[in-house]
Formats: C-alpha cells, structure tokens, sequence
C-alpha cells in the first residue's frame, strides 16, 4: 500500500445523484431521435472513471490480473472488454484511463492498491468529473470533424484507438471502441458547453438525443 | 425601376448557360436578366452595362476588366436587405441568381453622373502618390479637420448594420494529397493521386471545375476539351478516397502543408443562405486541411498592357474576351482592337471574330510574329500590324477608338506617327504570370524566369507546382507535369499510382513573346494621359516613375508610396507590370528592383467563415460547477471568472422590490457574521497528488514547510515563480503518508497542474511523484458561520467537537447521506466547514443543507460577499492584491516562508537580489478612511504628498476595497511603499473628482484579529 | 530640402511633378562616423534624426540590411497612446506623445497622426481594477484619460455590443483621448526624409556582420559593403537584436516572436476610435483608407519568418466578431507578420551594454511604434553624451539581474 | 500552423495542441544560493534567440501532457527533430553547419573579443560562428 488515501465517494443507490448533462438537458432539451437523425447521441452517465498513473510493466501486470485486461501496448491505444463495459486507455506513458460500470471503481482501486502494493504508482478516481458521450449514426465522423482537430479518418482512426485532444474549445478524449461507435470523454465544467455544440454542429444531420 | 433590357451583347449561341432559364436581377436600381452558368459581371456584360463602378481616388469611370479572381473594378455590393449586405463583392466570382441586388460600391448620386469624377479630372493633377504627406499640415489644429473629409472618401463597401442571420463553420481534414486547382494541370495530378488510393481533396474556385479548358479552344483526343473534363470529374466524384470542393478557394497557404479551403456553399444561391428541411446550412465553411502533400495547380493570371486611357470602359484582358465568348456566351463590344505581346492573346481575336463580330486589328508588338496562331489569325482575313501597339485608348464612358503606333521596346519609345482605329474594345496580353500567391505565403521567395516574363514559385518541403502556376502552358505539357506531380505526391504519402493514359493534346508552335509591360506613348510618362497599373487603386505609371525619382527604390517602397498592389485584388493584375515600370526607372532588372511577396489571403474571406462556430454563445466556453442549475433558479447574478460562470451574489426580491448589489452583498455579509452562510466553490482547482517524494515535492514548490504536516491535517501554501513573485495560493492537505489533496486558485487551476509537471518533468524527474487533476470531480460546499457547526452535525456522521475536529484538519465521514470528506479551513475568519462530494451527489447534498438550514437562516452568498469578508480578515486574493510584482514578504506573510528549508525552493533566491531586499518597496497593508462612509475605489493611487505638483509621486494603490457591513464602515487593502512600517501614518488618494481621501495605514485585519471566531 | 506644402504641390502639378527631389541621399559609406546606427526603422531613424538635428551629432550612419522602414514600421497596427501604468514607462510614452503632437510639422511631413482616441476595454471586475488603477496612476502623472462605463463605450462605439449578452460583456473602459493612430510609412520616411536633410548618411541594403571591439570598447561594425568606424555603436535592431548581441558577444533577455496582424477590405467609414480588448484579445481601427486594421496576438514562439500560426488569427477574429456581431459578412483581406522582440517585463531595453560604446535600444516587444519619437530622442540624447537620459535610465538590461522589473504585463491591458 | 511529432504519443499532433515554453535546456542552477544576482538573473531572463536553429521546449498540454524538446529553423519554421525530456538533439547549428560547409548558414564574427553576460546557467552558447 502506497500510504494513499482511498475514498468510495459512492453512496447507496436511493440518493438522487445527476450527470454531469443534467441541467443541460433542462435547459437546452434532448431533441428527439428521427428517421431523419444521421447522429445520435447518447450519454453512459455516472460510469467509474479512474486514472492510473505509473510505469507501464509494473500495472500492467496489476491491471490484468485485478481487471482481466491488459494495457493497451501502444500509444492511443484503448482496449475493452467483451462485454464492452470496462476498458483501459492510453493517455500517456505513465498515465491510463480506466473506464468500469459505476460502482465498480472503488473496488477495482482497492484490489489494485493491493495487487501494487509498494510500488510506485497513483490512482485517482475522477468519476465525478467526467462522463461519456456516444455517437453514433452515418454522419458521426463528420460531426467529429466539424468539432475536434485529429484525424478521424478510418486509415488513421482505426477501432481500438483513442487520443485526448482539442474538442472546440475545449479538450476532449475521443475513442472508437467498435466500428460503428464513437465515443468522447468529456469535463463536467465542460458538459454544457460541449452539449451545445454537439447539437448545434449536428442541427445539419437532425442530431438525436437518445436518454 | 426602369424595364428590364434586352441582352443585347448575348451571343446566339455558346456558352455553358442554361439559355432555357432567365434570372432577373437588379443592378444600381435598374433589372436586368440572365441565365443560370453567368456570373454578375458576364450577366452585366451581356446587358451592356460598361461602368460598372468609379474609382477610388480619380473617380473614373470603370468597366469589368477580367473575367476571375483578377479583377480589380467591378467591386460591388451586394444585398437586398440590411442584414444580407456583403461588401466588395468581385462580380467576376459571383454566380448570378434569380433576385440579385447590387450597386456600385462609389460614385455620387450616380456611377453615371458621378460629381466627384470632376473632382478627379480637375484635382487629379494634385494628387500624385504620397501627396498627403506633403499637405495638410499646416496649421497643425486642422489635421483632424482635414482628415474628417479625406475619410469620406474611403472605403469601397459599407458593412451591414444588422447582425449576420448566417451560420459558419470548420471542417478539419486531413489528406495525403491536396490539389489547389480543377483545371487542367489539377485534374490530371488528382487523377493520377486518387487512382493510387491516396486521400485526395481538390479544390476549386470555380463554379465549375475545369478552369481554362471550359473555355478552350484546344481540343483533347480530337474533342472538345470540356469533354475529358466531365470525365475525370465523374471518375473522381466515383472514387470514395476523393473529395471534390467545387467554390472552394485555397485562401492561405500555412506552415507544414496546413491550407485554409474557403468553401463558399450557399452564396451561388441568395444572400443569405436558403433553408432546407427548416435548417438553415452554413453560408459557408472553411476546410482546415493539413495535407501530407500539396499540389499547386493554380494555373496564371493574364497581365494589361499598360496604355494611356487603359482604365475606359471597353478596355478588357484578352483571355477574358475569350471567356466571356466561349464560357458565357457574351460578346462585350462590337469592333475590336487587340494589342499584344505574345501568342496567347490571338485567341481572343479568333473568338471574337468567330462571335460574329468584327475585329479591327491585331496589333503585335513584334516585329515578325509568326506560328499557328498567327497564321490562323490571318487565315481568317484578321489584319495583323507587327511592331506596334495600342499606345492610347480614347472615350470617355466607354472606349471609342483605339491610338496604335510602331513602338521600340528597348527605348521606350513611339516610332513615327499614330494612326487612330475606332473600336469600342480593346483587348490587351502582355503574357501570363503564374499564380504563385500561395506558395509565397509559405515565406518563399519566388524567382524570376526571363524565357516566362514571370515568376515561378520556389517551394518548400511537400510542395510542387505544375502547369500555368509553374509557367508551362502547353496543354500537353501541362497535362503531363499534372500527372508527374500527382504520382509524386502519391508515392511521397506511400502510394504508388498506376499509369494514367493522357488524351492528345494538339501542340501548337508558339513564337517567343515581347517583353513588353507598359506602352510608352508620344509624350513622356510624367506628362502622358494616366496609363493605369493598379486599376483599384488608382496607382499609374507615372506615378511609379515619380516614386524613384524622389528615391524609393526598392519595390516595396514604391507599392508602399503608391499604394499599388494594396487593393482588394492585391496587385494579380498589376504588381508585375508595376515593377517592371520601377526596373524601368531605375535602370535595373525586375529582379533587382525586388521580387513579389504574397500574403493570405488569395482571395478576401468572410470574416464569418474563419470564426466559424465559434461565436455568440459558442464564443467561449462556459463552465459550470454541479451546482449551477440551482444558482440560476435561485437568480444569482454571474461573475466571469477566467471561464466560470460564479455567483456573484444572489439578489432577492424584497416587498416586490430587487435587492441592489450594496444590498445583497450587506445581507449576505451579516448571514455569514451573524448565522450561516453557503458559498460554492467547487470552481478552486484541486490536484491529487500521490507518491512517497509527494512531500519533498511540496516543499520545493511552495515557500512554506511540508514536512511535518500530519495526515488528517491542512496547511496554507504560497507559491512564487523562480523570480520570487506570488504566482498562486491555497490549502493543501495531508490525505495519507504520500497522498495530498492540494487546491489553487480558480484562476490558476490549469497553469499550477503544468507548472507542477514542468517542474517535475524537467528539473527533478527523480522525485516519485504524480499529480492529476480532480477538480471536476468534487464539488465544493462552505458552510461558514456561527451556525455551522449545529447544521453540519444535522446531517453528518463525524465527529464536530472542536477539540478534535479542529480548525486546519479535515475528516471523511457522510453528508446527508454522501461520503464526504470536510475540510475545517476558513476563508471568512468564521467557523466554517469546506464539504467535498463526488460531484454527481452534489445538488443533493446542497438541497439537504438547505432544507436543515432554512432554520439557521442559511444563506447562499456568491465572490463578492466572500470577497469582502476575506478582506475583513486581511486575506488575499492572488492577482487582485497581488499582480506578478509582489513578494510573499511584501505582503507581509513571512510566516509562511521556510527561509530555512535544506532545499532552495522556487522563489526563494531570487528573494535576496538586491531589489526584493529593497525596504520601500510596495508592501499590503490595511488602510482605513478617515470618514467611516467612505469607500475608496480600487484602484486608487496612494500619495504621501497631495500638494506635489503634477507628476505627483506615486506610494501605492488600493487593491481591495469595500463597505463593511460588519465594521459599518469603509475599509481596504493596499500596497504601500515600505507600508509595513509605517501603520499610523496618513496617506491621500487624490481622486479624479478633484476630491482627495485620506486614510491611515493600518493592520489588514479588520475584525477578530485574534482568530477567534473561526474557532467557536 | 525641398519644404512640403499645399502650394508646392500646386507649383509642382503644373510642371508635370517633374521636379520632385529625392526624400533622401543615396550615400556611398564613409570609413568612419561619429555614430553608427544599426537599423533604419522607425526608431532607428528618429535616433539619427534627433541626434543630428537636436543634440548636434551630424556626422552618423543609420546601416539597414534592407530597406528602410521595411521591419515593424510597416509591419504595425499603428496604435498610438501613454497611458501606461508604471511611472517609467508612463514617462516615456508620454514623452513620446508629445512628440507626436508636433511631429508633423517638426518633419515637414504628414504623419497622419490622428487624435481619435483610444478605448482599453474592461470585461471582468478585475479588468475594471486594473483600468481604475492605471487611469488614476495616469492622471497623476499628467496624462490624460478616463474611466468610461459600459453605457459611455456605447455612446463613444454605437456598433459594438456593449449588451450584457455577450459571453464577456463589456462592463467600461479606459479612454484616452488624445490617443490615436499615425500612417506607419510616413514616419519612417518623415524620419529618414529630415534625418539626411541634416547630413546623416542612411545606407540601406548594408549589413552589419560583425562588430569591432577591442580592449570591451567598440569602435565600430564589419558589413557587407566593408568596414565602417566609429566609436559609439546604438543598435535598434528590433527583433533582430538578439542576433546583433550575440555577435558582440553578449546575450541579451529577449526573444523574437511573430505578431500578426490583418485587414478588412476597405469599407466605408463605421469605426471612428481604436478599440482594445484584452479579455477577449483583439484590437481593432479603421484607416483613413478604410480597411480595418486588426491587431492578433503574439505566438508563443520564437520566430523571424514574418508569419504566425493561423488559430492566432482565428481567435482575434473571433474577437472581433464578438465585439462586432455586424462585422461578420465583413472580409478579411490580407494578414501579415512582424518579428517582435519582446522583454520578460514587457518593457523596452535602452542600455549600456558589456561593451563599452555600445548601446542597445530594443524589446519594445507590441508596443514600439507608438514610442518611435519618444525613443528616438531619449536614445539620441543617450548617444550624444554617452550616458543614459534620464527617461531612458530605468530600462536598462541590467535591471533583469537586480530584479527591478518594469512589470506593464499585469495591469497595463494589452501592451499594443 | 506547426505539425509537431510528439515523441510520446509518437506521432504528429496539431501545434493547437501544444504550448511553446522557450528555451530548451535551461537548467536550474544546483546551489542557487551560490549564485551571484547576475547568474540568477541569467537563469531566470537571458536566453538565445538564434535565427536559425533553435532548441526550444514545449508541452503536449492537449494530450499526452509531457513536456519535451523541439528543434526548430526560426526563419523557415521547419521542425528538424523532437526528442524527450532528458536527451540531447542529434540536429545542431554545429552539425548543419558542418555538413554544409558550402552552405549558405551566415558567418558572423564576433569581433576581436566578445564581453559577454556571464553564462554560467547555460549551456555554452551555440551558434553560427565559424
């Protein structure tokens, strides 16, 4: 054990708990999903969002073994799990975000922090500062291009990827777990902003909010 | 509104319109008629409209010149309504649609009959280049008088007074290969690109793609040459690594293969854009492409001669003759005269004569033109005068005849008697200059090319040019080198292109062309009618030779003082001419006098197009905290603070009447002194830091110790730059052994977690430590007052007793239910409790604050109660009492500065250079009006001395200023020169009102200097 | 020299302006001068301008490897004012001001400078501490100016939007009315124009390659067209001195950096003041021509390629627009770049250097062409008597090792 | 508008993704207590400024979040490598001048003898003289 304070900021499922879109929702609306909508979007509210920092070999074993994933092995890399719900990303050479079903991260943190044990490393929850866009729909990608400066091109934006970059004005983790999907990893100080211009770039391809 | 005319210049037949449709549209109040395929000048041109606007400094009358992104006169502009105003559009590049609505962007009351075209013949012999700045000065008081009617004069458009009702936006893309230009040359390189599977874009300014070889009269594989234009294009349009941007100019050519693509998509179609579905699409949208390889096929811009009179109505290039024939089906005169230099320029004659019209004569500055197009000139019975040229075009609203006379290049000079053809056209070539704006843009320099008479670019890495734009005109070999280029660049991104078959071209033999740019005429140039090099703006030949004479020399200084090449055509037409008439001058070659220098953009772009999205309630993000849908419903005003939206205080309505700030702010204060108050502050940065050097860390960034803080504890930190000046401040606490929770500024949150990582990564990458940032992820609830103990302990499992809960240490527990850690800091001198959630529980746990502490009488109060309470306490804000040029002494918190820690944290040397030991410096001090209902203004400056006379010495300023509704009174902080010595003493605030303050130097804790309330 | 006025211009149309004399000598260089100026722009100019015609130095070369006036001078956004915060700097600009105030007819040259006022916008309570503090500090040095409300900038700016909508919206400003604009060209030209009527040899085109030092004194310059004596050396060389420094062998706290800038084109007059934003960073007049002239920001790096990075431009237009919603069917013409040189404290070097003789008047960073007189003439003064004039004193390279800073970057606004 | 190769992610990213940071190399002195105000002074303010080739320090802020070196042509802008924190780069004014010695890389003298700030917080100054 690293002599790190652990936390579970989670509590039990009768206490109201918003996402990070909530007063977006109330105040700009979730227009409505169409035969005409070519994007859709979606929110995977309150998921565990971890971040992991440290030497690549020393958590990689850790992250295998607690998570039945490994590390990404390359830069921009993103692995998911089977069922889609748990996946690892590469931020940096030290640092990967770990993303689990809400509920899940305290436990996942713990059973790292034992598995490290006196290695040197740090975790850091951050689920209630993030949370996680879908898109979906044929003109997905060219929302993303209206939006974000990386190249989204399949040839270069193959499914297994994901990079943190400029989204507007703001910063965004942009992934592609499948090929019909992508994803973003937004701030919640950022949320509202974001919202707004997903739906205002994507009024063009009748952008629906799917809730 | 007069009828509508007949197009009496429209051809029969010919042309790529759609002669089954008719679009009306309205010109200086009068309608017209055209066809779906015209642009507004080929449409003008077809209705006969000769002046299309007045110049800028002579007010002459001017006609449509080029047919492109050349030309210089037909400037208009454009709208029907207020908000659908565009200025200075170039009817040459704007398509024709039903309802159109232009003016001429000069002229007064009409381009017609425009008064100040008297004011141009009669003073223009006044205003040679740069006379303003030899007039106008005396006496000096009437400048801005003299000024006020030079400006009335300026500008050619006016810009809509109604806000925009368009939208904009950005495609970022990314592409192997970028081909600028579909004609020829572009076609074939993209053909040759996208057939190796390569990410290919190709960009267009046309309406159609095609460039000149929509109006060729060469022929591929024995067919006209549009033909093999439609099929690549259909090839291209199949291929789904291909992007085709038809009216879509490459505006700037930036660093590293990054082009701006202006992609114009509704501007074809009406003013404003059209709604489709009740969307209404982007006016327009510029591509941002970063490519991996670039391709310039921008083909050349045809050059004037430069004659007397060359600026009349009737005067035309002669690719434009053709185009306007061949492409729009528009003859625009009846008899023409063309003078030339070269081959290129006989076509014009050809189509005109094939137009039915009649050609007067070809005039040929060479003394023996010969080749196919001479020939076939004179095969059609066109009479061909050799060594002579167009030496001066007469007419007044539009050209009447035309002045040829034998001329000797090399002396400048006319050779024998004029004789006087009557024309009403006159098409001039001087030869091509390759477009080469966008491959300067890149910092380039071009070189200058005797066998081309022009320029070629000089290219960077991942560049290359081919056919017009790298001087090869020759179908076949333009073809050729399209495909070459297109290959390369394939191969360069790793893509290997298969063959590509080109179609025959013809090759015609061509004869050399005459170095020819201006026409001299019988009279030396300083005393010959105007000869025009810069139609825009007015620059003539004479006035470049006056130019040198009065010594500048370099090309530079001769556009600078002419102003040549300024317009909104920047110089295509004219800066070659205008320089070889510089060289001229000065007796130098082109290249000598300097070479030609462009910047973006190509062409002008709507402002609109490069904000994109990013405007109104895009223009910056707003960030929010978890709380702020309660803060809005509850009718909290906003502070910005950096890109936070915080409350600024919470105005209530009283007896139906709202609060005052004064008021709000007063009730807030006395809640938080008397009961309870609730502050939002889930804004202050928050940075996890872990690892076993954690500690260590801290103790070097910060300038106070670390090393004994005990888990369970918090401490106060300041933290300067290396030049040891304030650069942040706030708590950090001890989380576990190697675990700290630290917090910044709401400010400076971004800029601490990088300065931490710069320190780490650079300077002491040896240290074990990580840091992330979890601001977002808690939100923060402070809870501060008398009452905050009894509410907290309402809702929360951990123990409160002040004994072991004490002030400075935090505790993890539950908060109505949320694990929570709670922090017992203090920001306003009162007990207080900082409660941090997961940020997703937070409206909750504030709404069950809310609904135990009505009772107490909880009241949320937003920055600027928190301010005044802060400063009742002498706390300071970082950037507001401190501004990049105090110290951590000048504000008097030695305390919290480890002088003798073992490492030499940042600040701390530059702390002893001889200018921070200095005693007077500016150090915080309180400061406290001598008449209690005074509130000085921040900002004010601080004298010791209110007599002194102007400049009147300077001590210090207020930073921080505010009624007190607790002390009833006043009060501030300030910086004062050597100020910590001095309490007791009087200082003035001399203010702008003529009245001066007084206020005494004071201790900057105003209430409970003892620290005892936050302890109750 | 030929004087300037109405009526020689009138005398001159009836000859054809066929007698128009050369603006300025082109010299062949002389083995030694008394002074040597490195660097023909504006500053450089006015140094050899006043040092001939004011503090008796007849005997100067100004050497520029290229054209003169062809740096910054042409390169900026042509804003003049003084209302700095800082004593010094306060004190040189507004010396400086007063120059402008008679400057065109000191030159018998019309520089245009046009008095048509000057607004620093303030977008956040801090902004507006900061406007109050400057103002004040302002009218106690004796410069004029004042603390305008939101509802004042919109009677002075009918055109923005000074509403509370926007995403910043403008809560006042500070007004300095006889601030303005000047027509860049003509100052260097009005500059060169008296400098060779009084005898200084401008030698363009002619590049200093080295300097010649011997025993820390120098005692002159190797150039391209030979080498050129002389005992005292000022170079106001902009962001080419860092360069000039190193080969006399020093180093100086400077970087170069690209600063962009860009027109409209031309409309018909809607703009009358210069108007300035910090917060959300443009800055934004209307030449007598009728472009408007817009200022962006500075790219982080360093950088003498006379261009900039392109979302610079973007984010001042976006500026503008904010400020401007009707500008937004506007078209942007043309963008270019200048080379600034710019200091730690955004504040100049005028200095003693390591060696002896040699001056350095440079790191005017944005805001060097509205202190063209002002340096000129304190430089010249410096020169003269080989000591600093008392304006120039404070702004000594040296203060960055004593650690008296000049700091203009915190609560001056924007430093254009 | 740069496309800088960021030696983490390993690939090119958008200059709008990093910030400039100055100077690259400048080392913090080890006993700053030791140095004279004039070395501190050095350290903190006086920096190269080289037309040509420069050795600059950015950070990949939107991104990987490191913190690396670039070297970069100031007048052309051309990028001539990227490398990582801790390493030295293989692209110097030397090594360019040197490999192209009938180049046109500018020879500026330095004059006789040079008295310079004292550079005791730098590296030894690189330059074009030859």
């Amino acid at each position: 054990m690293s002599n790190a304070a652990t936390f579970d900021t989670r509590t039990d499922g009768a206490i109201p708990v918003e996402s990070s879109l909530a007063y977006s929702y109330h105040r700009s609306g979730t227009p409505r999903v169409g035969p005409q909508s070519r994007v859709i979007l979606r929110e995977r509210a309150l998921l565990g969002h971890l971040i992991l920092r440290g030497g690549a070999i020393v958590l990689d074993e850790a992250v295998r073994e607690v998570l039945g994933l490994g590390l990404p092995g390359q830069p921009q890399g993103l692995v998911v799990d089977a069922s889609g719900e748990r996946s690892v990303q590469w931020l940096s050479p030290d640092e990967w975000l770990v993303i689990v079903p809400g509920g899940e991260e305290f436990e996942l943190e713990t059973r790292l922090r034992e598995r490290l044990a006196d290695a040197h490393y740090a975790i850091s929850d951050v689920s209630g500062g993030q949370t996680l866009l879908e898109l979906s729909g044929e003109a997905a990608r060219e929302l993303l291009m209206k939006s974000a400066i990386y190249d989204v091109h399949p040839s270069h934006f193959p499914v297994g990827k994901g990079v943190t970059t400029v989204f507007a004005k703001a910063t965004a983790i942009i992934r592609r777990p499948s090929e019909e999907r992508w994803e973003l990893v937004i701030r919640r100080s950022f949320a509202d902003y974001l919202y707004r211009w997903l739906l205002d770039a994507g009024a063009e391809y009748a952008i629906g909010v799917e809730k | 509104m007069s009828q509508s005319k007949k197009q009496a210049n429209r051809l029969a037949k010919g042309g790529r319109i759609d002669r089954s449709r008719t679009l009306s549209f309205t010109f200086n109040g009068q309608s017209y008629q055209g066809h779906p395929g015209d642009t507004l000048a080929s449409a003008l041109l077809a209705n006969g409209v000769d002046i299309v606007n007045r110049s800028f400094k002579y007010s002459r009358p001017r006609g449509i010149v080029a047919a492109g992104a050349e030309e210089p006169n037909a400037i208009v502009q454009l709208g029907s309504t207020e908000a659908g105003q565009v200025p200075n559009v170039r009817a040459t590049q704007q398509a024709l649609f039903a309802g159109l609505t232009a003016r001429s962007t000069n002229g007064w009351p009409n381009v017609q009959r425009d008064m100040m075209g008297l004011v141009g013949k009669v003073g223009g012999k006044f205003m040679p280049p740069g006379f303003y700045y030899k007039t106008f000065m005396a006496p000096a008081s009437m400048w801005m008088t003299y000024e006020k009617y030079i400006r009335k004069s300026a500008g050619l458009g006016r810009s809509p007074m109604e806000v925009d009702p368009d939208t904009y936006d950005h495609l970022h893309q990314h592409c192997d290969v970028l081909v600028v230009g579909g004609g020829a040359a572009g076609l074939a390189a993209a053909l040759a690109a996208a057939r190796s599977g390569a990410r290919v874009i190709v960009a267009d300014e046309q309406e159609d793609m095609g460039g000149s070889l929509l109006d060729s009269r060469e022929t591929l594989d024995g067919k006209p040459a549009d033909q093999w234009v439609a099929q690549v294009l259909e090839e291209l349009a199949g291929c789904e690594n291909v992007t085709l941007l038809p009216r879509t100019t490459a505006n700037g050519y930036h660093d590293h293969n990054f082009v701006t693509l202006h992609e114009r998509r509704t501007e074809h179609l009406s003013e404003t854009a059209p709604l489709v579905n009740g969307h209404r699409p982007v006016r327009s949208r510029m591509h941002r492409v970063r490519a991996g390889q670039v391709i310039l096929a921008t083909g050349a811009h045809e050059r004037p001669l430069v004659y007397a009179g060359n600026d009349v109505p009737g005067n035309l290039l002669a690719g434009a003759v053709s185009t306007y024939i061949r492409r729009y089906g528009v003859a625009p005169g009846n008899k023409l005269v063309l003078s030339t230099s070269n081959d290129y320029g006989y076509r014009a004659a050809l189509d005109w004569k094939e137009a039915g019209r009649e050609v007067v004569a070809i005039v040929d500055a060479r003394q023996a033109p010969a080749g196919d197009w001479v020939e076939a000139a004179r095969a059609q019975g066109i009479k061909v005068i050799t060594g002579s040229a167009v030496i001066e075009a007469k007419g007044g609203s539009r050209v009447s005849a035309a002045r040829v006379a034998k001329i000797d290049i090399d002396t400048f000079k006319v050779i024998g008697q004029a004789e006087t053809l009557a024309c009403d056209t006159i098409a001039s070539s001087g030869g091509y200059s390759p477009v080469i704006h966008l491959a300067s843009h890149t910092g380039a320099r071009p070189t200058w090319r005797d066998d081309l008479l022009g320029f070629v670019p000089n290219l960077v890495k991942g560049v290359q040019a081919c056919g017009g734009a790298n001087g090869t005109y020759d179908l076949g070999e333009v073809l050729a080198e399209g495909v070459e280029a297109g290959v390369k660049a394939a191969a360069a991104t790793g893509h290997a292109a298969p063959a590509v078959s080109l179609p025959q071209a013809k090759t015609l033999e061509q004869g050399p062309a005459a170095p020819l740019f201006q026409v001299p005429h019988e009279k030396p140039t300083l005393r010959a009618p105007k000869q025009f090099v810069d139609l825009q703006n007015d620059v003539t030949a004479a006035g470049i030779e006056l130019a040198t004479r009065e010594g500048f020399e370099s090309i530079e200084h001769v556009k600078r003082y002419t102003a040549m090449g300024f317009g909104t055509d920047q110089g295509k037409l004219g800066n070659i001419n205008g320089m070889a008439i510089a060289a001229r001058c000065l007796g130098r070659s082109i290249p000598e006098v300097g070479t030609t220098v462009f910047r973006p953009n190509y062409t002008p772009v709507t402002f609109g197009a490069i904000v994109g999205r990013h405007c109104r309630d895009l223009f910056d993000p707003e960030r929010y905290t978890a709380l702020h849908q309660w803060h809005v419903e509850h009718g909290a005003e906003f502070e910005d603070v950096g890109q936070w939206k915080r409350p600024w205080y919470f105005p209530q309505t009283i007896n139906g009447k709202k609060e005052t700030m004064h008021e709000a702010v007063a009730r807030e204060c006395l809640a938080v002194r008397e009961k309870i108050g609730i502050l939002d502050a889930s804004t202050l940065g928050k940075i996890d830091i872990q690892g076993p050097d954690a500690r260590e860390f801290l103790n070097r960034i910060y300038t106070n110790k670390w090393m004994k803080l005990d888990v369970g504890r918090v401490r106060y930190g300041l933290m300067c730059k290396d030049d040891g000046m304030l650069m942040d401040d706030g708590t950090t606490s001890c989380l576990g052994e190697n675990h700290f929770l630290m917090t910044t500024t709401t400010g400076g949150a971004a800029g601490v977690l990088e300065w931490l990582e710069l320190w780490h990564q650079t300077e002491w990458p040896e240290l074990q430590v990580y840091f992330t940032s979890v601001t977002d992820h808690w939100a923060t609830m402070t809870i501060t007052g008398p009452e905050a103990r009894k509410l907290l302990a309402e809702i929360t499992d951990i123990d409160l007793d002040r004994d072991t809960f004490k002030f400075m240490d935090w505790r993890a527990g539950k908060v109505a239910g949320v694990p929570a850690r709670v922090f017992r800091i203090s920001f306003t001198g009162e007990l207080a409790y900082e409660i941090n959630v997961q940020a997703n529980y937070a409206m909750h746990v504030w709404k069950t604050l809310f609904e135990h502490g009505d009772k107490y009488g909880l009241t949320p109060y937003g920055t600027e109660t928190m301010h005044v309470l802060r400063a009742e306490k002498g706390f300071i804000i970082a950037g507001q009492d401190s501004d990049g040029s105090v110290t951590p002494e000048d504000l008097g918190m030695q305390w919290a500065v480890g002088y003798d820690k073992p490492f030499s944290w940042v600040g701390k040397r530059a702390l002893s250079r001889s200018d921070t030991r200095r005693t007077d410096r500016k150090q915080l001090v309180g400061l406290k009006p001598k008449d209690p209902k005074v509130v000085l203004e921040e900002g004010a400056q601080i004298v010791f001395d209110p007599k002194h006379a102007i400049p009147m010495p300077m001590a210090g300023h207020v930073t921080s200023s505010y009624y007190s509704p607790t002390l009833d009174s006043g009060f501030a902080l300030g910086v004062v020169k050597g100020g910590h010595n001095k309490l007791g003493e009087t200082v003035y605030l001399p203010m702008a009102d003529g009245q001066t303050h007084e206020a005494e130097i004071v201790s900057p804790i105003f209430y409970d200097p003892k620290g005892e309330r936050q302890n109750v | 020299m030929q004087r300037y006025s109405g009526f020689g211009l009138a005398k001159h149309a009836l000859s054809h302006h066929e007698n128009w004399e050369r603006q300025w000598r082109n010299p062949t260089p002389k083995k030694q001068y008394d002074v040597i100026i490195v660097g023909g722009g504006g500053h450089g100019l006015a140094t050899a301008y006043y040092l001939a015609k004011e503090f008796g130095v007849k005997n100067v070369a100004v050497i520029e490897k290229g054209w003169l006036g062809g740096g910054n001078t042409a390169r900026n956004t042509t804003i003049v004012r003084s209302n700095y915060l800082w004593d010094e700097a306060a004190a040189l600009y507004e010396h400086s001001m007063k120059l402008w105030e008679g400057l065109s007819q000191d030159l018998n040259y019309n520089v245009m400078f046009s008095q048509r006022g000057v607004l620093n916008l303030g977008h956040t309570l801090q902004d507006m501490r900061d406007i109050q503090r400057r103002v004040n500090a302002n009218r106690l040095n004796g410069i004029d100016g004042e603390v305008l409300d939101a509802k004042g900038v919109q009677e002075l700016v009918p055109i923005m939007d000074c509403s509370k909508n926007a995403r910043y919206p403008v809560l006042g400003a500070s007004w300095q009315p006889r601030a303005g604009v000047a027509r860049h060209d003509a100052v260097a030209w009005g500059y060169a124009r008296g400098a060779d009527a009084h005898g200084v040899d401008i030698l363009q085109q002619t590049e200093v390659t080295g300097f010649k030092i011997r025993d820390g004194q120098v005692y002159g310059v190797h150039t391209n067209r030979g080498d050129i004596e002389a005992k005292t050396v000022g170079c106001v060389a902009a962001g080419n001195s860092g360069v000039l420094a190193k080969m006399a062998g020093f180093r100086l706290p400077l970087e170069s950096h690209p600063l962009q800038a860009l027109v409209s084109e031309p409309l018909k007059p809607i703009l009358d003041t210069v108007v300035m934003s910090n917060h959300v960073h443009g800055y934004i007049s209307q030449s007598d021509k009728g472009d408007l002239v817009i200022g962006a920001g500075i790219d982080g790096y360093n950088g003498y390629g006379q261009r900039g990075s392109y979302p610079t431009v973007e984010h001042t237009l976006q500026a503008i627009v904010e400020m401007f919603p009707i500008f937004s069917r506007v078209r942007m013409n043309r963008q270019w770049g200048g080379i600034v040189d710019t200091c730690p404290d955004a504040c100049p070097i005028l200095s003693k250097t390591p060696v002896k003789g040699l001056f350095f008047n440079c790191g005017w960073g944005t805001g060097g062409f509205k202190a063209t007189p002002g340096s000129g003439h304190v430089f010249a003064a410096s020169l003269a008597k080989g000591e600093m004039h008392p304006i120039a004193e404070p702004f000594s390279m040296f203060r960055f090792h004593s650690g008296a800073l000049i700091d203009e970057h915190g609560a001056a606004g924007v430093a254009h | 508008m740069f496309y800088i190769h960021c030696p983490y992610c390993g690939e090119h990213r958008e200059e709008e993704e990093f910030h400039p940071k100055g100077q690259a190399h400048i080392e913090r002195p080890k006993d700053p207590e030791a140095c004279s105000d004039e070395e501190w002074g050095d350290y903190l303010f006086f920096r190269d400024n080289p037309r040509g080739v420069h050795h600059e320090l950015w950070v990949h802020a939107v991104g990987c979040r490191k913190f690396f070196n670039v070297t970069r042509h100031t007048v052309t802008y051309e990028i001539l490598e990227t490398y990582k924190m801790g390493e030295q780069p293989r692209i110097t004014a030397e090594s360019l001048a040197s490999q192209q010695t009938q180049g046109n890389v500018q020879v500026a003298s330095g004059g006789q003898q040079t008295v310079g700030a004292t550079n005791a917080a730098a590296p030894s100054v690189k330059g074009e003289q030859v």
